[in-house]
């Protein structure tokens, strides 16, 4: 199967999907599920391949695809967060409206995001973004109320990105006449460095605002908040690392590790990377003082993209390859911790963290899973979250950049304390009296968030397999190559021996363990027989989930307001009254009306005799 | 006292560490709060037996009833005892808890508090001095020693008596019963 | 190899008897402080013995998983900090996974806590972490001016680099030793900076559910935990030690030094610990750092 | 070879035979336009390879230019009158089912009316005819502005009268003037006498042909009869005035300004025009709450970025504004008659009371929002390769000016994406209608007074889809395969461009 | 003399433009502007007449003798303006029908207050 067909099958697929659902939803969901779990299987086939299309002629420029190992990569992540996503759905969206529509958008916006990581020019990069970009906003606008607030805020912001992209592109296409990325990439060391500067600045301006980097971030934590759960995950897990997918792609496959390095005297990686920690620190702290689970999820996908783009922006080898591996684990965490709280929205109707607890007797697996992926996002070891995290600090400290290694640093204590305040709140605690019913989660929530969580873990203990795909990956970069084994990773200043780890962690554990053994054999007692002062206190009374950081809050919550989304808004509304104002041109009066025509011929004649403008 | 006696540490490490590792409880009430302060700071001292206040019954395993006792304070008392781990110890400081004391004729007091919670050792006196709690842990190691500070086995094997008593100075307890086991009048 | 093993076996044990040694002499030194006679050394021994055939009440599989994690954290720590020449993990990762272990035990000892479903351990979780954030940004800075004076991530090569005498805390890194020494009291837990544990605010907060042997984990990790921060203090500012005796006796000076301070101060309410975390040290750890970025 | 003046005289006759068909059936009138249309349709369709081959000129009175009066076919004719036909087509079948009852012979005979004058406009060779024409296409559009006879579209059509008519005294005085100083009428006889003139004598002329066609062709101060005409007319006529008789306005001063005067210093003005009135066009439509309203000014909006492109003044950015008029005529022809019967359902044009609709309306929900998509420029619609050559030939400038008026292009275009996506999350998304709303807003519903029954509320019948689904998928197609027009596009901006080889084709 | 004869046409035609155009600016009953239109239509109509004029100029008719085609008046703008005024009168028509349309929906013809369709 070619690149194309896999493309089409795709479309086609989710096309057909939504043809199927008119038929029966029984049919449609089982197809949906068989055809994003079927693209899995030629994607993997194409591994190490490097295969080319040229597929479609569009206004006379050739639509080309290719696979290379990047994209590999990230097509890999895509479909399988996307099939995850998918077979989530199935018992998530059950009896919601509309349905048909909404697996044609999922699958559309996976062929959305098959085609940017697929595409080899950029004329098909902008389709197929603009296609993704899109079906996104039907998605994200689709649970209604606040969500179209939402959602127009993205397909704005969506909309002056990709208005930026064209500019970009365009201005490319007329300079160097082609848009293929080798043409391009051949061409951009001839031409002036303030030329490459204006183009990357215009691409970072897009893939900033779909990665959600700091002055570009607002949409986001409305957007994947509102947005239905599996969703979310999608969104989050690999959608807004297409942002990603394209710096890398604008920084290293088409201006090269050179040039980036070097343009500007060496600050325009150093100010990506800057805005990177910005989005590390301030938004892990808005996330800390959120009390919607999948609002502070998302507040926590800007900071952890900003780990992202920290590593890959820096510019060596070690924090390219943790970069890359951080937007992989992320995608895989993140999604886990989304699809839980998606499940645990599913049984309890409710997101609050003011008002869940106690989930933990109820949903024990969701809560072992959404563990892992916590764990995962602090970076805890043995999980995948710690080897690339550990990478790009060591890539900052080794780089000597020890400041944004400290905000990289801080920001994991931040993540912390909300990743803590939601599992507490959510799982540990009281369990409300209104919650004494709830089960566990059905059986298609269970499997991708299981899945998701053997790949945090897997992939913690034995780094090497991601790893030594994506040290090719940089390799193929002009980076330094690491030395890496199936263990972890060896460099000339330290080694990181996952297994080592594990070794000493696990037979630690079993030590304690034993050591627990050793005590008065312990009584169970229940969750409510706990100490009051002696005080018996009934159900219900004593659920402590309310402001749990509330000493911090008080003290930071003033500081931390989103300036930058005031000052969008405030600009939104500049534009509403001044287009209020050029509406009332328009009076109604004819007099009025004569009187512009009479004084535009005026005006023309004042500007052709007085003024010579024309 | 034995307590840098090794051999015994090997006898029974269980006894020793009871004996030498009392963390008290405090159940305070009127003059009892009193006299409590100085058992623990600088004057008397009592860490140095091993005796220290702790916060939750979790951690105890001595609880330490000083000065009236009222029917609504019975609820709460009866409820950290509940919550302490066993093996642990009862010390009633005072009249008031054995008898009523100066409240004996109150309606509001609880006379005899051995018919609610099991009761190991008392101390007379109204009130006691410091000193005497300091003997009171002196004659609870002697009891632990010989085997027969075992009121916390009492209650539970007498759970039934005590609840029905309990309920009758309290009304219907909202909590479910500790253990299953001696109902009955015995 | 076994020598390493050995090592292995060796280190946590040691740390435990020292851990413990501490602890006894902790108190001791806090009731003469107080004008007290104090209890005997070898008391938390004691305690131990008792908290370990004592009953222990679960709340839940996470209530112990939180407490063993928490445990099991503190002795893979002790196996990636060297003990005067003693460091069966050397090389693997460095001060970045010593940082990241670190982890494991205030987040064990705050899913156990959070299980158990009192709202007082909630307050106390809630002041535990909220007081890592405080001292963290020092920490962070401190350990990072290390990091890139030194120019490297592992914590063995920073104590070879002192070797001779040449301690940090006498080097331009100083500044960012004053930091790290000033939230010493933060990170292990006593005054000024107990307020996580409050036991006469909070009935000793995370603690308040744990009983028995589960307590006696408790007082474990926390005996270890002790090892840990000052032995990284000795570690990474006083040079570490050639033979494990040097070292013990470092340790000892900051030990008794951290008592002391315990000993004669009161309790910060959580702003104020805050606010002074987040002021002081912060302000000489980052000068700190900036006079390491400076000179190199 | 067909003779193209069947394109003019065949709707003509139509319109003026519905009267008569009258007396045969009532409701035979009504099928006139379709016959017509597709007559017209077929005829472009059948022309278009010739006239690719070499440009037909017709003389209609027999003699030659510059005597006689004669029809210039170029690639550019063909294209308008094409796409006029294929929108006149597609709207009077949308038409039978919208219009049913009221002076129903008179609406098809105007509206075949307007057709013939746009026809006329775009193929004429002659100056004067372009006016008259001209003139046919006002005065129709004005008789249908005030079709439904209500207030709004009575007083919309009273202001439409009267700036039209001062536009057409305008467009006059130019004529005379220009016939003053060459003698001659016939455009190339015009342009190619030209440069005989110092262009200080040509610019009044100038001037008022820009004010005079710019007033039908919406260029920003003297739009503001459109917003009006646009929301009062029924949607149909709202399709055809927005999709045809405005462009049909742009057009004339592309012929004017290009090949009459040939001027390229005015371009740049052109340029500045076409963004203002871009700017005007979208900031109104921004914060407006009235449906037809908004639509109108996007149309204004969308008129300014074909000027824009026009202004660029290199073929291939010609190319793209003709490709805008194409993806704008068939974009906005289909978002009229989607809103058409969504109005009609819901009884009211505010755009809050649509919720809900895109699930009692799915196709045209569907047909609008594919519309939406085409006209703010997203692949794979038609929207998208049009913008892309404007947006590429302004960068081939390699001036900066050019870069900023891209910004502010694309400024547009975001405002314009806001407020359309805006309508669709309404449509989609917001709150379900509870049925039909018990108080209706009669007094501004356009076609509540021609059509009762209503009753609850259901798709579009079946008349008004067919149309609707054909607008989508060429839509579609083009923007998939913009090769589709692509040869027809750069025939077109050549001819605008070569004025030589335009005068020689008519002069011979 | 010579120029005021030469010109007199095109200063009355540009004079009943200007009247209209004032009208229209300043007027604000819509009898008034039909009005004003009317006289800018006469006004144009006047111009296109005058280009075509000559003075002592006879009619070209090539039929009749003894007319010589230099002094033949143009009969193009003739023709033009026979075409303007029959546009003329019909948009006058049409205006006119839809005033008496207004006036029965508004119950006046002020322009002023006729300003529903607005914004």
């Amino acid at each position: 199967m070619n690149l194309a067909q896999l493309i089409l099958i795709s479309l086609c697929g989710a096309f057909l999907t939504y043809l199927l659902g008119k038929a029966s939803s029984r049919i449609r969901d089982t197809f949906a599920v068989f055809i994003s779990l079927l693209l899995i299987i030629p994607l993997f086939c194409l591994y190490g391949k490097n295969e080319e299309i040229t597929y479609y002629s569009f206004l006379g420029l050739p639509l080309i695809l290719k696979i290379t190992p990047l994209s590999w990569l990230f097509a890999i992540a895509v479909q399988t967060i996307t099939s995850l996503s998918v077979i989530f759905s199935l018992s998530y969206m059950k009896g919601k409206e509309r349905l048909d529509f909404y697996y044609l958008m999922l699958l559309l916006v996976n062929t959305g995001m098959l085609g940017i990581v697929l595409s080899a020019d950029l004329i098909s990069f902008y389709i197929f973004w603009e296609i993704m970009s899109w079906s996104t906003f039907l998605l994200i606008s689709y649970n209604r109320g606040p969500a179209l607030h939402a959602g127009m805020k993205y397909i704005v912001m969506s909309i002056i990105g990709s208005a930026s992209m064209i500019i970009g592109i365009l201005s490319l296409y007329v300079n160097c006449g082609s848009l293929d990325f080798v043409q391009i990439a051949s061409f951009i060391p001839r031409t002036s460095s303030g030329y490459t500067l204006f183009i990357l600045i215009l691409f970072c301006i897009t893939f900033g605002i779909k990665n959600a980097i700091a002055p570009f971030h607002t949409w986001l934590p409305d957007a994947h908040s509102e947005a239905p759960s599996p969703f979310s995950a999608v969104l989050s897990g690999v959608l807004i690392k297409m942002g990603t997918y394209g710096f890398i792609l604008f920084m290293y496959t088409i201006a090269g590790l050179n040039i980036i390095i070097n343009i500007g005297g060496g600050s325009f990686h150093y100010l990506i990377s800057i805005l990177a920690a910005i989005t590390i620190i301030f938004p892990t702290f808005i996330a800390v003082l959120q009390d919607d689970a999948k609002r502070l999820l998302a507040w926590s996908s800007i900071a952890q993209v900003g780990y992202i783009i920290l590593g890959i922006a820096i510019g060596t080898g070690l924090g390219f390859v943790g970069g890359v591996f951080h937007f992989f684990n992320h995608a895989a965490f993140k999604a886990l911790l989304f699809l839980s709280v998606g499940a645990v929205e599913y049984r309890t109707g409710t997101r609050d963290l003011n008002s869940l607890g106690g989930l933990i007797k109820k949903m024990p697996i969701t809560f072992f899973c959404a563990l892992i992926g916590v764990f995962g996002l602090i970076g805890m070891p043995l999980t995948n979250g710690f080897v690339s995290k550990w990478l790009i600090y060591k890539a900052l400290i080794l780089g000597e950049h020890p400041f944004l290694a400290f905000i990289a640093l801080f920001g994991t204590w931040g993540t912390i304390i909300y990743s803590y305040k939601l599992i507490h709140n959510i799982f540990l605690g009281q369990l409300p009296e209104k919650f004494s019913n709830v089960r566990k989660a059905p059986v298609t929530m269970r499997i991708p968030v299981i899945f998701l969580s053997l790949v945090v873990v897997v992939f913690g203990i034995l780094p090497g397999i991601p790893l030594k795909i994506i040290d090719t990956i940089s390799a193929s970069f002009g980076f330094q190559p690491q030395d890496i084994q199936i263990w972890g990773i060896a460099s000339e200043t330290g080694v990181l021996n996952m297994v080592n780890i594990f070794a000493a962690i696990f037979a630690a554990l079993i030590f304690v363990w034993l050591l627990f053994l050793m005590g008065r054999k312990k009584i169970n007692i229940a969750q409510d027989d706990s100490y009051a002062a002696g005080a018996y206190v009934p159900k219900d009374k004593y659920n402590y989930t309310v402001d749990f950081y509330k000493p911090l809050s008080g003290m930071i919550k003033p500081y931390l307001r989103d300036f930058v989304d005031d000052f969008y808004l405030w600009l939104a509304d500049v534009i509403r009254t001044f287009s209020d104002k050029t509406r009332k041109i328009y009076c109604g009066d004819l007099g009025y009306y004569i009187s512009y025509i009479v004084l535009f011929l005026a005006v023309l004649i004042v500007l052709k005799m007085g003024l010579k403008i024309w | 006292m034995d307590r840098n006696d090794i051999k015994k540490w090997f006898k029974s490490p269980d006894k020793m560490g009871d004996k030498y590792s009392l963390w008290a409880i405090y159940f305070c009430t009127g003059c009892g709060i009193i006299e409590i302060p100085p058992v623990i700071t600088a004057r008397w001292d009592a860490e140095r037996f091993g005796v220290i206040p702790v916060a939750t019954p979790r951690q105890s395993n001595l609880f330490l009833i000083t000065g009236y006792v009222s029917v609504k304070t019975l609820r709460a008392i009866i409820r950290t005892y509940e919550q302490m781990p066993e093996p642990k110890y009862t010390v009633g400081f005072g009249s008031c808890p054995i008898n009523g004391g100066m409240y004996w004729d109150s309606y509001n007091t609880i006379k005899h508090l051995d018919k609610y919670i099991p009761i190991d050792g008392w101390i007379a006196g109204c009130m006691p001095r410091p000193e005497a709690i300091f003997v009171a842990v002196t004659h609870l190691w002697t009891l632990i020693d010989q085997g027969k500070a075992k009121a916390y086995v009492k209650y539970r094997e007498k759970y039934g008596l005590y609840r029905k008593n309990q309920e009758m100075a309290l009304g219907k307890l909202d909590w479910p019963p500790l253990y299953t086991t001696g109902g009955g009048n015995d | 190899m076994v020598i390493n093993i050995l090592e292995i076996i060796i280190s946590p044990v040691l740390a435990f008897i020292i851990g413990i040694f501490f602890m006894g002499l902790f108190r001791k030194i806090t009731a003469r402080l107080h004008w007290r006679y104090g209890p005997p050394v070898i008391q938390p021994f004691l305690d131990l013995i008792k908290l370990f055939h004592q009953q222990g009440f679960s709340h839940g599989p996470v209530f112990d998983l939180g407490i063993i994690m928490a445990l099991a954290g503190s002795i893979v720590l002790i196996l990636f900090i060297p003990f005067g020449g003693i460091c069966p993990i050397s090389n693997s990762g460095g001060l970045l996974v010593i940082i990241y272990i670190m982890l494991f035990a205030p987040l064990g000892i705050a899913l156990s806590g959070g299980e158990a479903a009192n709202p007082n351990i909630s307050i106390g979780i809630s002041r535990k972490l909220i007081l890592a954030l405080g001292y963290e940004v020092s920490f962070l800075l401190a350990l990072l001016a290390l990091m890139t004076y030194y120019n490297t991530i592992s914590l063995v090569d920073i104590v070879e680099a002192q070797d001779n005498y040449k301690w940090a805390l006498f080097s331009p890194l100083a500044l960012s030793g004053i930091a790290y020494f000033i939230i010493m009291p933060a990170m292990l837990g006593i005054r000024p900076f107990d307020i996580a544990g409050a036991p006469q605010e909070i009935s000793t907060g995370p603690a308040i559910e744990y009983g028995g042997k589960y307590l006696g984990l408790f007082n474990i990790w926390h005996a270890l935990s002790m090892f840990v921060y000052i032995a990284l203090f000795v570690d990474l500012f006083l040079g570490g030690g050639s033979n494990p005796l040097t070292f013990f006796i470092k340790m000892l000076v900051v030990f008794i030094l951290l008592t002391f301070i315990h000993g004669v101060f009161p309790r910060f309410r959580i702003e104020q610990a805050i606010k002074y975390l987040w002021k002081w040290p912060v302000i000489i750890s980052l000068s700190g750092l900036i006079l390491i970025t400076v000179i190199r | 070879m067909v003779n193209p003046i069947l394109l003019i005289a065949v709707p003509l006759a139509f319109a003026f035979s519905i009267p008569l068909f009258g007396l045969i059936s009532k409701r035979a009138g009504r099928f006139i336009p379709p016959v017509a249309m597709l007559f017209n349709l077929v005829l472009s369709i059948i022309l278009i390879p010739d006239v690719l081959e070499s440009p037909v000129s017709v003389f209609l009175s027999g003699f030659p230019p510059p005597f006689g009066i004669n029809l210039y076919v170029g690639p550019l004719g063909i294209l308008f009158s094409a796409v006029i036909a294929l929108v006149g087509f597609l709207v009077s079948i949308y038409a039978l089912d919208y219009i049913k009852e009221g002076a129903e012979e008179k609406y098809h005979m105007l509206y075949l009316a307007l057709l013939t004058g746009a026809t006329g406009v775009v193929l004429t060779g002659d100056i004067f005819n372009l006016f008259v024409f001209f003139e046919i296409l006002c005065i129709s559009s004005y008789g249908l502005v005030g079709y439904l006879g209500n207030k709004a579209g009575v007083e919309s059509a009273v202001k439409y009268l009267i700036q039209g008519s001062v536009g057409s005294a305008f467009n006059l005085i130019g004529i005379a003037l220009i016939y003053g100083q060459f003698g001659t009428l016939n455009m190339a006889d015009i342009a190619a006498n030209i440069n005989s003139v110092s262009p200080n004598q040509l610019f009044i002329p100038l001037v008022l042909f820009i004010v005079g066609f710019g007033i039908e062709g919406a260029i920003f101060p003297l739009n503001a009869w459109l917003p009006d005409a646009h929301s009062s007319a029924p949607s149909t006529i709202s399709a055809v005035l927005s999709g045809i008789a405005i462009e049909t306005g742009v057009y004339a001063i592309a012929r004017v300004t290009f090949t009459i005067f040939g001027a390229s210093d005015i371009l740049l003005f052109l340029v500045l025009l076409g963004l203002l009135t871009l700017l005007a066009g979208e900031l109104s439509a921004f914060s407006q709450n009235n449906i037809k309203r908004m639509l109108a000014y996007s149309s204004i909006g969308q008129m300014g970025l074909i000027l824009f492109a026009l202004g660029i003044g290199t073929d291939y950015g010609i190319a793209g504004g003709l490709f805008q008029f194409i993806n704008h005529a068939l974009s906005k022809a289909l978002i009229f008659l989607a809103t058409g019967y969504m109005i009609y359902r819901m009884g009211s044009m505010e755009i809050s009371s649509l919720e809900g609709i895109g699930k009692k309306m799915p196709v045209s929900s569907l047909c609008f929002t594919v519309g939406a998509f085409s006209l703010i420029g997203l692949p794979p619609f038609a929207g998208f390769p049009s913008k892309f050559m404007i947006v590429l030939s302004a960068l081939e400038k390699h001036s900066n000016l050019f870069i900023v008026f891209i910004g502010i292009v694309f400024l547009g275009t975001v405002i314009e994406a806001t407020y359309f996506f805006k309508v669709i999350q309404v449509l989609y998304f917001k709150g379900a209608p509870a049925g039909v709303p018990a108080e209706k807003k009669t007094e501004i519903s356009p076609a509540q007074e021609t059509i009762k029954d209503r009753g609850v509320i259901t798709g579009a019948p079946i008349a008004a889809l067919i149309p609707m689904i054909i607008l989508a998928l060429l839509i579609i197609l083009i923007g998939v395969y913009p090769k589709a027009v692509d040869e027809i596009l750069n025939a077109s901006s050549i001819e605008l461009l070569d004025r030589v080889k335009y005068i020689q084709g008519v002069l011979r | 003399m010579n120029f005021l004869t030469d010109y007199i046409y095109y200063i009355g035609a540009c004079g009943l433009i200007l009247i209209g155009l004032y009208i229209l600016l300043t007027k604000h009953n819509l009898i008034k502007i039909i009005i004003g239109i009317s006289i800018i239509d006469t006004g144009v109509n006047l111009l296109i007449i005058s280009i075509g004029y000559k003075n002592d100029g006879t009619a070209p008719i090539f039929s009749r003798p003894g007319l010589i085609a230099e002094n033949m008046v143009d009969p193009t703008v003739q023709a033009l303006v026979l075409t303007a005024i029959v546009i003329g009168v019909a948009v006058l028509a049409m205006a006119l029908t839809l005033a008496i349309r207004l006036y029965q929906h508004y119950g006046t013809l002020d322009m002023r207050k006729i300003k529903e369709q607005r914004w």
